[in-house]
């Protein structure tokens, strides 16, 4: 428990400090325009919070942006965990879906845009589709990996007590895979978060993404901060609520923390 | 036997392949499911590739250009970002004060995606070069502080107790010790991080671009050319794949003890 | 082994069609809703070409007409022309991002918004030698700067809208071509944002409130469609889904259109209210009262009575004969410009 | 003859060229004989268990077990290893019931046996615990049970012990003891502990250095349980160590 206490504490400080020094900043003549003052964020964020930006408080726009990843998010994860373990299990799973992989891989989901549109139509469908396939491939890379890296001793030792050759995958191979899976989802999870504001650019009414891009239209630096925080502070919550998840459902994994 | 083998998933690979255009042609060009604009024919695809290569339509650069400027502000990005991101990296995971004070900053910021920054570059750094590289460094900063943290940390505490008992000062042990044992987890971070410099190329030339790849998909976008999109996509992809065997190569080369 | 590939191959097939074909796009006549009215899917955007939306849905007019209302929001052109592709909405005014709809997705043409149109319009830095340079165009008095001034320097704008040709046609104006120019390319907002952070001499505004607003941070203006006299007009399109499937529902649609156009042009301050009703309910938080009223003065809209004054499609015509000749476009684009522009819904609607 | 192993050779080929590790190694084993294959060094004696375990393939001869010729690894052959290979993931019970779990043995029936061989190797309490919260003896013991519990024909234990300390291995030796007398069993018992050999074997067979072959073979009659200190004990390893080849 320390541990955490520790670490929060040090948070704190960190963060306030910087909070601190970002103050100073912006009192500078040079960097007015460059830096709004921290307070006016937060004054606007926390103004949020009760009256709504556009058509919901900030709540609503996080609620919003949630949705949509965990819709995106679950999709991707089904989907990485299945053909991933696909291609890194069987050989011919392996050359039918490594040359898509290979291609699809250093696509952004950005430049998936035009095509989500023209497919998905403008509502959240295409957000979910952009969404779906950023964390798709990175979470099929940990799969793959995860796969690929089972102990070959394990395999022997448990064909030795028995185990037939098709049972093996289900139960060696995903099981001794399981750290490295969920280390796929915690950077997918992150990397969702990330690609959420890509996929509100194609048109949204609501969201955190939103907030960014309508600070932009009116050019409302104070806006522009206050969204960046918004994402920075939920995207922690969510990979820190990952981790917490990880060290409950892999207790027996000796890289526990 | 072994050769054949090989062969043998080679030829599945190829034979999807052909059946994914064989598809594609199917579905698009002979029973015309769907109309031109929102997915054209492999063919149309193919043969606008081709005229891409030496023609300016419609966004004022040829094929070449636009991969010529996209990896020029692809890999500033990457060479400033591995460059900022090794030191913190490895400071961050050997020294507990600045793990204490840079790590929450790090995992705040490590979440915020390429695109949220473009506002903020616009403004500090302008439009040019400095701005889309600063958006390729926020990812390959944070690919490389994750590997190379990683990296450090995993040093085993045996060699770090041997070196200590040698007097070796806690920056020798660094250097003579952590650092070298860390070199595979260094050398994932400078592929992962390539990576990332190569997926942050849209963001970056969203915030302004006159010639890249990124561009040349808005643009196409903007015309309705939904073949020269997917002609940017295929061609962003293969490049990015190039571009991680390119360093595998090198990386073969010089890890060769290890 | 043999059935095991068969299979990976075959499962691979049904993937990717599967892909394709859930976005298959909608084709067939427009749905119908519970009491028996057709459903009309109207893109918008939060601008003055879409204020007589929010008239027809206050006065009901949609009721009135027989069909039901259904507002399709688009932050700019771009989208909202891939949209029509898409087949997402099926009737609505649009900007210059309508050139790629008419020739490429094969929509129709039917009407002009707006009889004269402002607000586009280009801006320098004051302290600038364009702005130096004064006015030296006889037939154009309020375009400002000059050959020498402009040439080499850099034009923020988006290729591939309205900015983009106002800021080509304005360098025309001098004799200068692309090549003399740097003109830089990226998203409306971000033209503002970094013009006003000090980027580039020139910036290309599309969207009437950036361009108000930096008017009013004390940028002069140089240029504009209006002040070079090709004057914007946007359009009302149709899906050519819509128009062969609904031509009677189109009919309807345009009928409630200029009752609402009518009702605006008749009353000023109606007009400003049902503006800034409309932006408010699609989350602008960008204009100012004064902006508004200033808006409404300028934009007038083509309304029953002067629905043919003017050539209908005129301007978008020359915006696609502009984008052929810049080497943007092919030229068949141009045949299907003069194909796609129909006059026969609003002779109906008007009878 | 219950386990034959027929003219076994073996030789491993790579790019650093040939590396021959067994030569002709020829013996026969009867049913419940506690039998240990000693000899110095790694070389050899893990390679013949694995060809039996039929984890390897052998480059010529064959191994009967019954008169039934042995091609792939099957639970009639349990393998105990020097690094226990544990299921990390599974709990002590877990691990015990992996082999007739996946024999698809009813529930009830399988965790009933599985908590027989926990009790037997004094697991007793530990049954929800991970591997990683285990110590080194524990978790052999649960190796152990984990292989008496999938109910082979023959135990193959590849040096065991060999990573555990001195107190915990004398400890483990006087486990297999009892644990034997009580599960009779045939036991095919790897390592290069002369003590632990004697100790433990019915019959002792002393393998050559590389390439390895049979050297010689001791019957060892002495009464359980054997005292290490005794004299005949002592005279029996001197005996013995004397005609093993140590590589200097």
């Amino acid at each position: 428990m320390s541990d955490r206490k520790e670490k929060t504490f040090w948070a704190v400080v960190s963060l306030s400090l910087l909070t601190i020094v970002w103050f100073f900043a912006s009192q500078m003549e040079s960097m007015k325009t460059l830096l709004p003052n921290p307070v006016d964020v937060f004054k606007f964020l926390v103004a949020g919070a009760i009256s709504p930006i556009g058509q919901h408080n900030i709540w609503g726009h996080i609620l919003w942006s949630l949705s949509r990843v965990f819709v995106g998010y679950t999709l991707a994860a089904v989907c990485g965990i299945v053909i991933g373990s696909a291609m890194a299990w069987t050989k011919v799973g392996e050359a039918i879906i490594k040359p898509f992989y290979l291609l699809l891989r250093p696509i952004p989901s950005i430049a998936w845009i035009p095509l989500a549109i023209l497919w998905f139509g403008i509502d959240e469908k295409s957000k979910y589709f952009i969404i779906f396939i950023g964390t798709l491939l990175i979470i099929m890379t940990n799969v793959y990996d995860g796969v690929r890296s089972v102990d070959k001793n394990l395999l022997g030792a448990a064909r030795m007590l028995g185990a037939k050759e098709n049972q093996l995958f289900f139960k060696v191979v995903l099981p001794s895979a399981v750290p490295q899976i969920f280390s796929g989802l915690q950077v997918g999870l992150g990397a969702a978060w990330a690609t959420m504001v890509a996929a509100e650019m194609i048109r949204s009414s609501e969201g955190a993404g939103w907030i960014i891009i309508m600070g932009q239209n009116s050019v409302n630096m104070v806006q522009i901060y206050a969204g960046i925080i918004l994402i920075g502070v939920v995207g922690l919550f969510l990979v820190t609520a990952m981790r917490f998840l990880e060290a409950k459902l892999c207790a027996w994994n000796i890289r526990g923390k | 036997m072994k050769r054949l083998k090989i062969n043998k998933f080679r030829v599945i690979s190829a034979v999807t392949l052909c059946v994914f255009v064989l598809v594609w042609y199917l579905v698009t060009a002979v029973f015309g499911l769907f109309p031109k604009t929102m997915l054209p024919s492999p063919d149309s695809v193919f043969f606008s590739f081709i005229k891409k290569l030496t023609s300016t339509v419609p966004d004022g650069g040829t094929l070449f250009e636009h991969i010529f400027a996209s990896l020029v502000v692809a890999l500033t990005g990457y060479v400033i970002g591995v460059g900022v991101g090794l030191p913190v990296g490895i400071s961050m995971a050997w020294f507990r004060p600045v793990d204490h004070f840079v790590r929450p900053v790090f995992d705040f910021l490590r979440t915020i995606p390429g695109i949220a920054w473009i506002p903020i570059f616009t403004v500090w750094l302008g439009i040019g070069l400095s701005a889309k590289a600063a958006i390729i460094f926020v990812g390959v900063f944070v690919g490389t502080v994750v590997n190379v943290y990683s990296g450090i940390k995993q040093t085993n505490e045996v060699h770090i107790w041997v070196a200590q008992i040698f007097g070796a000062s806690k920056i020798e042990i660094l250097k003579r010790v952590a650092i070298p044992s860390a070199l595979p987890y260094i050398f994932t971070g400078l592929r992962v991080s390539l990576g990332m410099a190569w997926l942050g190329l849209i963001a970056a030339e969203l915030l302004a671009a006159q010639k890249g790849l990124g561009y040349m998909i808005q643009v196409a976008r903007n015309f309705g050319r939904s073949d020269l999109v997917i002609v940017g996509m295929i061609t962003i992809g293969i490049m990015g794949a190039l571009l991680t065997l390119a360093l595998e190569f090198v990386e073969r080369r010089v890890v060769k003890g290890i | 082994m043999k059935i095991k590939k068969l299979l990976m191959v075959v499962m691979v097939l049904i993937a990717s069609t599967a892909v394709f074909a859930n976005g298959a796009k909608e084709s067939g006549a427009a749905k119908v809703d519970a009491d028996g009215k057709v459903i009309i899917r109207v893109g918008a955007m939060p601008y003055y070409l879409s204020v007589p939306l929010q008239v027809i849905m206050d006065e009901k007019l949609d009721n009135k007409y027989g069909f039901k209302l259904e507002v399709i929001n688009f932050p700019s052109g771009g989208p909202m022309a891939e949209a029509l592709g898409a087949g997402q909405w099926d009737i609505g005014p649009i900007g210059a991002g309508g050139m790629i709809a008419v020739p490429t997705y094969n929509a129709k043409l039917i009407a002009d918004v707006e009889a004269t149109m402002d607000g586009a319009w280009i801006v320098a830095r004051p302290d600038s030698d364009i702005v130096k340079a004064g006015a030296n165009i006889k037939a154009l008095p309020e375009v400002i700067g000059s050959a020498e001034t402009l040439k080499g320097k850099t034009i923020l704008g988006t290729i591939g809208n309205i900015s983009h040709y106002m800021g080509l046609d304005y360098i025309n104006q001098f004799g200068l071509g692309m090549k003399d120019i740097n003109f830089i390319h990226m998203e409306t907002a971000q033209v503002y944002t970094s013009f006003l952070a000090g980027n580039g001499d020139v910036a290309c505004l599309g969207s009437p409130s950036a361009a108000l607003k930096l008017q009013k941070a004390g940028y002069p203006v140089v240029g504009g469609l209006k002040q070079q006299d090709i004057s914007q007009q946007d359009a009302i399109l149709i899906s050519d889904n819509f128009y062969k499937n609904n031509y009677k529902d189109a009919v309807n649609f345009m009928k409630a259109w200029y009752e609402a156009t009518d009702k605006l042009n008749a009353d000023f301050e109606y007009e400003v209210a049902m503006s800034k009703k409309f932006y408010q309910a699609n989350g602008r938080t960008d204009f100012t009262d004064e902006g508004v009223r200033q808006e409404s003065e300028f934009n007038t809209y083509v309304d029953s009575s002067t629905a043919f004054d003017k050539e209908v499609g005129a301007w978008m015509t020359g915006l696609v004969a502009f984008m052929v000749e810049n080497g943007s476009m092919d030229k068949e684009v141009l045949e299907a410009m003069k194909t796609n522009v129909k006059l026969d819904v609003v002779k109906d609607a008007l009878k | 003859m219950f386990l034959k192993i027929d003219n076994i050779n073996k030789t491993f080929t790579s790019e650093a060229g040939n590396n021959e590790v067994l030569k002709n190694v020829h013996f026969d084993i009867k049913e419940n004989e506690f039998v240990v294959i000693f000899g110095p060094g790694q070389c050899g004696k893990s390679t013949l268990l694995n060809i039996i375990a039929g984890l390897e393939k052998e480059s010529s001869g064959n191994v009967y077990l019954e008169d039934k010729k042995v091609t792939k690894p099957g639970p009639d052959r349990a393998v105990v290893y020097q690094n226990i290979l544990l299921f990390p993931w599974l709990t002590v019970m877990g691990n015990v019931e992996f082999g007739p779990k996946s024999r698809g043995i009813k529930k009830s029936i399988r965790q009933k046996d599985a908590q027989e061989y926990i009790d037997l190797v004094g697991l007793n309490g530990f049954e929800k615990s991970f591997p990683v919260k285990l110590s080194g003896g524990m978790k052999q013991r649960v190796g152990i049970a984990r292989a008496y519990c999938s109910k082979p024909k023959v135990m193959l234990m590849d040096e065991p012990f060999g990573a555990l300390d001195a107190q915990t291995r004398y400890l483990m030796q006087e486990e297999v003891v009892r644990i034997s007398a009580h599960e009779k069993r045939t036991v095919l018992f790897v390592t290069n502990n002369i003590e632990e050999a004697i100790y433990l074997a019915d019959r002792i067979i002393v393998m050559t250095n590389c390439p390895s072959t049979i050297q010689k073979e001791y019957v060892i009659d002495l009464p359980r349980p054997r005292d290490y200190t005794s004299e005949e004990f002592l005279r029996l390893r001197q005996e013995i160590s004397s005609i093993v080849e140590f590589t200097r």
